[in-house]
């Protein structure tokens, strides 16, 4: 009798077991390595920072780039330092525009305007066009946006006269 | 009288489990109380009351300022006279005497309308049973009534009308004796009306209930309850935000309306959760995490499948790289053509020879430096049977001999000149100066037989079907020429150290077995290999491949990630195991990110057709008849794009008919000049027939054409003196045109030569290009000046009356 | 005024005709109201008035039969919540789930509830068999009532199987395709058993899917079966059940181990009778208690359950309250996890697929354990130890239930932990991502030889037993003998295929154009 | 069985504490604390478990459609005109008079029946029991007691305009005149 008893219980508890260990795999599953993994993921700046070896542009500053490489580049040249191959033709200097010190105290929304209205705006004869129409606002954005990362990474010597 | 064992043995225990029951129970009300995202939503609506607080003090601070308090009182004080004169019209009873006869003529209106609708009935009623009646007479019976009750009827609408009139009449003049009143009351609230309105949104959010918020999206049948805790991320941010409040970065959610798109469709996560870990999908068994900044750009070109998409780069650009390395050749990805981007190696046998083939299978950088073949890291071995194999392959009427072809004297000279003058360049670079179009001919001799060249140059597409080189109809002696001069100057002179093909029997079995393995067929195309199928992974769907099923074989040190995997992957090709097969295609950083992103977007479950943008025509254009086989023929869709199909070197020619004179046109095909001066891409010379130049002009002048473009702008007669002077003044001083354009010797190189406009362009182009330049090319570099009329006009005069020729040939001398 | 005195209104409450009507007697404990007590009510009045003293013992009955019908209870309750808020479409079942999960309140733990109170009673319904069994609680006159146990273990698996596939995940979806495949293996009626007469468009699996593949329609009918069907014809066996244990008399015999005599079986003493849920121990533990009567059942038995029901419920709760019921990802036919693993209670049948062919894993031998489990009573005839937690005199029957049993616990513990992708064996430690190539190299017997063998191994099973033991076996009628042995020899027959598999890799011990065995 | 037993068993206990005839011999000390415990304990559970399951019945979210649209935009409405476009979906009239804009509820208050505007007769008539209003929605016969009831018009921050019908006005209570019952707009 208290043997028979005792395996009572036994068999309870190991059945119970089974239930629970069955239970916990059940919810945790055999992906737990995959969820992390997923998690690992989500978060990646952590290893885009690991994976990236040269600075790599922004959405922004990559579509900024697009943009200066096809309307700007010819004036205000390579880097944005004013030697474009069409800078000898114009009346006025183009400007360096990734001169740092000229973006340093200068907010995004000057510059922004300054692209968008061109030189005339500011009453300068013969000047850079007004760009607002053609790039619309987003793209001259990006541009500021490159601009200043062209500042950033570039050393300013590098490209002033 | 109990009997029987003690009451109760076990009391104690009964009562503790029965408490630890309630206990939990306890527990569990008070864990439902407080779920986890009112804590988070309280913490936003606790920021918007400070926000409305600060804005309410605000409001206060400005409305005490005195200019503000005196029109403060100002206003009062017209309130009060307002108020005073109308006592003062109530005393006379003026107003209420209006008031009294608006009271009667609303009445007699609804007694008007009334009336008429009364009578409307009973002429239905009559005119019902007239309809009915069966016999004429009876039917004549009804007439006068008929006839009568119709009479009326108009008369009462007309009553009722007048009556509205009269009414609305009434109303304005009452409502012009309260009006000073109303409007001083207006102008007070005016005044008062920040302060009220920031009252108004403080009280609403100090009584914002906190309740799970939801978008519900049908169409892609998600339901998201993010904006529950990220209260303000439906809205644009605006700097003046605080944290818990902040909204959404850039225009997205203007673009993209949340209660059509939601949250997890470019976000990820899961929409359905309300707590933390599983609303972002950081659990097992939930397919889509929250995406990282970065490659959320992917999910952009989930939507936007055309060539660009917007504020996203890197996407496009991967699209473009993934078609440009060929990876569809081993890859089937849905909605990519399989287009093989190799050059055909049917009777490459003919073509190369087993030194210069050994190289380039060794590695073809070495020889090609910016050429798309990857390297396949082949042993000797396998370079040593695959070049078997190769060499093998040669067509039917391709020569044999190899010999020298005895050069004619003079030839190299001829053959320079004729090579200039063809202006191969426009197309292939020498030694990696010039266009990319073509492979580099630097050195070219040292890699290609003369006997193929000679035959090539004289028929390109019949020796290598799919090329993009033209016809230009050279003679054989003419590419005898041409031959001797390649192989006399464009040759590698070290050619001799090249090393040797290595010495190992071959065999070409295993060549084939080779190209099976890495599927050389994908890219180029080899005979009896054109059905085979891909070699590479199905990436349809790639984007939502578990981590799971990539391998990450041997490596350790990746991070067990899908972008981890990939970037490896795309580094290191082979990095997993020695037994892959990818080639190694040196990727930068740019490009790997860029394939990443583009990687990213290839999800499983496509959007419904109405978020998709971009899509391409269900009809692609093909140009047709004579002048279709002409194009094909000389491949001008190479480089000139037409209504969406063809490159992007050239001009786009789908509005070439407008843009073009006539006769320009024609003489352009028969002596191609150049219209850039800086740009190298130059227009080739085909040596047209004249029937030729007479069907692609025709075709142009015919179909090519915009309507928006008018055929004339200035009669003859309006091209004054002066309003050429206007014209030449707006385009040097005040748009200062010369800057981009060139007329005769002065001015910029970025637009075109404008030396010849009058006799290239027709008036009508240069005037909409001036008014309007977006609607006719919208990635122009012209800064869309879009100048009004007179202007334009004036500009376009002045253009037309260049003397065009006379400058040029200044220009000349 | 004094009317409004509480005490007045009281009394005059109790005075009351509706009063009266509910309470029927007095509360002063007396005989008679303790006797009332059970007799008058109508949840009480399955249990007899008195029980012997003993039967208040716990350690006999472990309360296993009252668990399984508390259980019950509780499922019947969160399921009828549970259909508030679900609704079978195989577009929407998942995304109910997630919103009970997410903004239902107590919707959680009302899902986790349910899912859990239906594995325990599974459980718990084994052990109960389990215990009827080692008391031999199924000897006669209760065979019937054993049967319709059996029927109701049948049952339950069938409730929670069915229920298995409501949420519409992938552990759902794949777990009732591989079951139901099984079916497909019949012989005669599936489309893929030997000797099939039908097409995969009218065999069974058909019948259980309402189409060849599970879709709309076999959620559906999934759904009828498991909030409808079966539920009902649970409960009126359960009355059925619960009746017959009334009828039967308890099984607990007041009579000392040494004399063995099946007569005293039938010559209970009617006070010593009492419900399966509780009873008493054998009497030989307490002489000192007057067999001749026992004690009432109201107070000290029905205290003892009420007891054994607040554990239940607090263990329940508090499991349901930290664990949370599995919910994968949405089922989607094209992408099967691996493995794809049926429902645990049925890993053991899975686990046999690996040694034998789907007709006999997934058919003939469930359909063997009922039936033998049915015959149970009728083949062992040895009338010892009714009542009595005794092994001792009746070995065979009891070492051949317990090997069975355990056969069927082990193969699950197995199926469960130690079976991983493409079902190869995986130890708890070895990790899944680690890729094991499959070890096929097996071989047949020629025909002749197995079938040579499998007769040789049924003569020799029948032959041998009664000629080394004509003392127990050479007793019963050889109709009985053969049932029981032909029984015990295929429950056998299971370990010795595995050696034979594992050992010397024979795939199949007799090859036939029609089956393989 | 137990549980229910002891359930229909228990009110035969006096509440605790309360007096009852101590003469008969009591199977269980009425002032046994342990007694006490273990009822409150377990009628506890049941209450909060009955509770829990009435709460359930209140899901945190409704399915319904938002009670807040957005009806494009004003220049859409000619002056003058009642306009039908929502009220299919959503049981309402967007009406533009020459000062501005009001969304009229498509709900008869008579019956509740949904009346339907008649061009020709510049009314809103009620096909049930014919009940009619005038084009601002005011009752000028049939059964209806009162007039149509307005909805929240507003501007929405992109131009539109937007109807929210968890909010509605009465006329006879003077709600008309409320700032958000009327949306002036100008050409």
């Amino acid at each position: 009798m208290k043997r028979l008893g005792t395996l009572g219980v036994i068999l309870l508890g190991v059945l119970l077991t089974v239930l629970a260990v069955s239970l916990a795999r059940a919810r945790l599953g055999n992906r737990t390595s995959a969820s992390e993994a997923r998690t690992a993921h989500a978060v990646a700046p952590s290893d885009a920072a690991a994976n990236a070896s040269t600075p790599l542009l922004s959405r922004e500053e990559e579509s900024g780039r697009l943009v200066y490489e096809r309307y700007c580049i010819y004036c205000h040249g390579e880097g944005g330092d004013g030697f474009g191959i069409n800078a000898s033709n114009l009346r006025l200097e183009p400007p360096a525009l990734a001169d740092p010190r000229r973006l340093a105290n200068e907010i995004d929304q000057h510059v922004a305007d300054r692209i968008a209205g061109g030189g005339m705006a500011r009453g300068l004869p013969a000047g850079c066009p007004p760009w607002s129409r053609r790039l619309g606002a987003g793209n001259v954005q990006a541009v500021v946006a490159y601009l200043r990362w062209l500042a950033r990474t570039a050393p300013a010597s590098s490209r002033l006269p | 009288m109990s009997v029987g064992p003690p009451l109760f043995p076990l009391r104690g225990w009964t009562a503790v489990t029965a408490t630890a029951l309630a206990v939990l129970f306890g527990l569990l009300l008070v864990r439902e109380a407080g779920p986890e995202w009112r804590r988070h939503q309280r913490r936003a609506i606790e920021a918007r009351r400070q926000l409305a607080e600060r804005t309410v003090a605000d409001a206060e601070r400005s409305l005490a300022r005195p200019e503000m308090r005196r029109r403060l009182v100002e206003a009062e004080r017209r309130l009060e006279d307002a108020r005073r004169a109308e006592h003062v019209r109530q005393k006379s009873g003026e107003i209420d005497r209006a008031q009294q006869r608006l009271a009667g003529a609303d009445r007699q209106f609804a007694d008007a309308r009334d009336a008429l609708q009364r009578t409307r009935a009973q002429y239905q009623a009559v005119e019902r049973s007239f309809l009915l009646a069966k016999r004429v007479d009876e039917r004549e019976r009804w007439r006068p009534e008929l006839d009568r009750l119709r009479a009326e009827v108009d008369r009462l609408a007309v009553d009722r009308d007048r009556k509205t009139a009269a009414r609305d009449e009434a109303d304005r003049l009452v409502q012009a004796l309260t009006a000073d009143v109303a409007s001083a009351q207006q102008a007070l609230a005016a005044l008062q009306d920040p302060l009220v309105r920031a009252r108004g949104e403080l009280t609403a959010a100090t009584e914002q209930p906190t309740r799970v918020e939801q978008i519900l999206v049908d169409p892609l049948n998600r339901v998201d309850r993010c904006p529950t805790c990220h209260l303000a991320s439906t809205r644009q941010a605006t700097e003046m935000n605080p944290a818990p409040l902040a909204g959404h970065v850039g225009r997205y959610v203007v673009d993209h309306p949340p209660d059509r798109f939601g949250c997890t469709i470019c976000h990820g996560g899961q929409g359905r959760a309300t707590r933390l870990p599983p609303a972002h999908g950081r659990i097992a068994y939930w397919r889509e995490p929250l995406l990282d900044r970065e490659l959320i750009g992917g999910r952009c070109a989930v939507c936007h499948v055309g060539a660009t998409v917007p504020g996203e780069p890197y996407a496009a650009r991967g699209r473009r790289l993934f078609q440009e390395f060929g990876c569809q050749g081993c890859h089937e990805v849905e909605g990519v053509s399989t287009a093989r981007i190799g050059p055909s190696l049917a009777g490459i046998g003919a073509k190369v020879g087993p030194t210069w083939l050994a190289m380039w299978l060794r590695d073809p950088k070495t020889y090609l430096p910016n050429t798309r073949m990857p390297n396949f890291r082949l042993s000797s071995q396998e370079i040593a049977d695959l070049s078997a194999l190769l060499l093998s392959l040669r067509r039917g009427d391709a020569p044999a001999r190899d010999a020298r072809t005895s050069v004619a004297p003079g030839a190299v000279k001829r053959g320079e000149t004729l090579f200039k003058a063809s202006r191969c360049i426009s197309c292939h670079a020498i030694n990696g100066r010039g266009a990319t179009l073509g492979p580099d001919l630097g050195r070219v001799a040292s890699k290609i037989r003369e006997a193929w060249l000679f035959e090539f140059l004289q028929d390109p597409p019949r020796v290598l079907p799919g090329t993009r080189m033209p016809r230009y109809r050279f003679s054989g002696a003419e590419a005898a020429d041409l031959v001797a001069y390649l192989s006399q100057e464009l040759r590698d002179f070290d050619e001799g150290m090249w090393p040797p093909p290595p010495a190992a029997p071959d065999n070409v079995d295993e060549g084939r077995r080779l190209v099976r393995k890495y599927g050389c067929f994908g890219c180029h195309e080899i005979p009896t290999f054109e059905q085979v199928g891909k070699v590479g992974a199905e990436l349809t769907g790639y984007a939502d491949k578990e981590v799971e099923r990539l391998d990450f074989g041997l490596r350790q040190d990746v991070p067990r990630t899908w972008r981890a995997w990939t970037d490896t992957k795309l580094r290191d090709p082979r990095g997993f195991r020695d037994t892959l097969k990818m080639p190694d295609f040196q990727f930068t950083e740019r490009d790997r990110f860029s394939l990443l992103t583009y990687l990213a977007s290839l999800r499983e479950d496509k959007p419904p057709t109405e978020y998709l943008r971009d899509l391409p025509p269900v009809i692609p254009y093909r140009p047709e008849g004579r002048f279709g086989k002409l194009v094909g023929e000389l491949n001008c869709l190479v480089c000139h794009t037409i209504r969406g199909q063809g490159g992007s070197l050239a001009p786009d020619l789908s509005r070439e008919g407008s843009r073009v004179r006539n006769d320009w046109l024609r003489r352009f095909l028969d002596q191609p000049n150049t219209i850039r001066l800086f740009l190298e891409e130059r227009m080739p010379r085909f040596r047209l027939s004249r029937d030729e130049v007479d069907v692609l002009a025709t075709y142009i002048e015919d179909v090519l054409v915009d309507p928006k473009v008018p055929a004339i702008v200035l009669a003859p007669r309006e091209i004054t003196a002066d309003l050429v002077k206007k014209g030449r003044d707006l385009y040097y001083q005040t748009y200062a045109c010369d800057s981009c354009h060139q007329i005769g010797t002065s001015g910029g190189a970025i637009g075109p030569d404008l030396t010849l406009a009058a006799e290239r362009l027709t008036e009508g182009w240069i005037y909409t290009w001036l008014r309007d330049s977006r609607s006719l090319e919208p990635e122009a570099r012209e800064p869309a000046y879009e100048l009004p009329d007179q202007e334009a006009r004036a500009i376009t005069a002045f253009l037309l009356t260049l003397k065009g020729q006379a400058l040029y040939r200044a220009a000349r001398d | 005024m004094s009317l409004l005195r509480p005490s007045v209104v009281w009394t005059r409450v109790k005075a009351s005709a509706a009063w009266r009507s509910l309470f029927r007697h007095g509360y002063e404990d007396t005989r008679r109201n303790r006797l009332l007590q059970t007799a008058s009510n109508v949840f009480l009045h399955l249990h007899p008035t008195t029980t012997p003293a003993s039967g208040l013992r716990f350690s006999y009955t472990w309360g296993l039969g009252g668990l399984s019908l508390l259980l019950f209870v509780v499922l019947t309750l969160t399921g009828v919540l549970l259909m508030f808020y679900y609704v079978p479409d195989t577009r929407r079942a998942f995304d109910d789930m997630k919103d009970i999960e997410h903004v239902v309140p107590f919707g959680q733990f009302l899902r986790n509830l349910h899912r859990w109170a239906a594995h325990a009673m599974v459980i718990t319904v084994w052990l109960h068999m389990l215990r009827v069994f080692l008391t031999s609680s199924y000897k006669p006159p209760r065979e019937f009532n054993w049967g319709v146990g059996v029927a109701l273990l049948v049952f339950t698996l069938l409730l929670s199987f069915s229920g298995y596939l409501l949420p519409w995940d992938q552990i759902a979806f794949w777990a009732i395709t591989v079951g139901t495949n099984m079916a497909t293996a019949t012989p005669l009626l599936g489309a893929e058993g030997p000797f099939s007469l039908v097409t995969y468009d009218n065999d069974i699996r058909f019948l259980i899917l309402g189409s060849r593949f599970v879709g709309q329609s076999a959620l559906l009918r999934f759904y009828v079966l498991h909030c409808l069907a079966l539920p009902l014809a649970a409960a009126v066996l359960m009355a059925v059940h619960f009746w017959r244990v009334r009828k039967d008399k308890f099984s607990a015999k007041a009579a000392p181990p040494s004399s063995s005599v099946a007569a005293e079986a039938t010559a209970e003493s009617p006070v010593a009778a009492g419900p399966a849920v509780a009873g008493n121990a054998s009497p030989a533990r307490d002489r000192a208690a007057p067999a001749s009567r026992g004690v009432d059942v109201w107070p000290h038995l029905v205290a003892i359950e009420f007891l054994a029901m607040l554990v239940a419920l607090v263990a329940l709760q508090a499991w349901s309250m930290w664990v949370d019921a599995p919910l994968e990802e949405v089922a989607s036919p094209t992408n099967t996890p691996n493995p794809a693993k049926a429902p645990w209670y049925f890993l053991g049948l899975q686990e046999m697929l690996v040694y034998f062919d789907p007709w006999i894993a997934g058919v003939v031998l469930p359909a063997l354990i009922i039936v033998g489990l049915i015959l149970l009573p009728y083949l062992d005839s040895n009338p010892a130890g009714v009542g009595v937690y005794t092994l001792r005199r009746r070995r065979y029957a009891g070492s051949v239930f317990l090997i069975g049993f355990f056969l069927w616990v082990g193969f699950i513990l197995v199926g469960q932990f130690f079976r991983g992708p493409g079902w190869i064996w995986y130890w708890p430690w070895e990790s899944w991502e680690v890729h094991k190539p499959v070890y096929e190299k097996t071989w047949n017997f020629p025909w002749p030889v197995g079938l040579a063998a499998i007769v040789g191994y049924v003569a020799l099973g029948l032959h041998l037993p009664r000629r080394l033991r004509p003392a127990v076996f050479g007793t019963i009628s050889w109709g009985r003998y053969a049932t029981l042995m032909l029984l015990v020899l295929g429950m056998l027959a299971l370990p010795i295929k595995m050696v034979l598999r594992l050992a010397f890799d024979v795939h199949y011990v007799l090859v036939t154009p029609w089956f393989r065995i | 069985m137990a549980e229910g037993g002891y359930g229909t068993a228990r009110p035969a206990r006096p509440p605790a504490g309360e007096g009852s005839d101590a003469a008969a011999t009591v199977w269980m000390p009425r002032r046994d604390w342990l007694a006490r415990v273990t009822w409150w304990g377990f009628l506890g559970s049941l209450v909060a478990m009955s509770g829990a399951s009435l709460r359930m019945m209140f899901p945190r979210v409704t399915f319904d459609p938002p009670a807040t649209f957005r009806a494009g935009r004003p220049e859409e409405y000619a002056v003058g005109t009642v306009s039908e476009r929502w009220k299919k979906r959503h049981r309402v009239w967007v009406v533009r008079t020459a000062e501005g804009f009001f969304a009229l509820s498509a709900k008869c208050t008579h019956l509740g029946c949904t009346p339907n505007w008649i061009e020709t007769e510049g009314k809103f008539k009620c096909p049930c029991h014919g009940s009619g209003f005038d084009p601002s929605g005011v009752n000028f016969e049939g059964p209806a007691p009162r007039p149509l009831e307005r909805f929240r018009i507003a501007l929405a921050e992109d131009g539109q305009l937007l109807v929210d019908r968890s909010r509605s006005f009465r006329q006879e209570a003077g709600e008309w005149d409320r700032p958000e019952a009327f949306l002036p707009f100008a050409g």
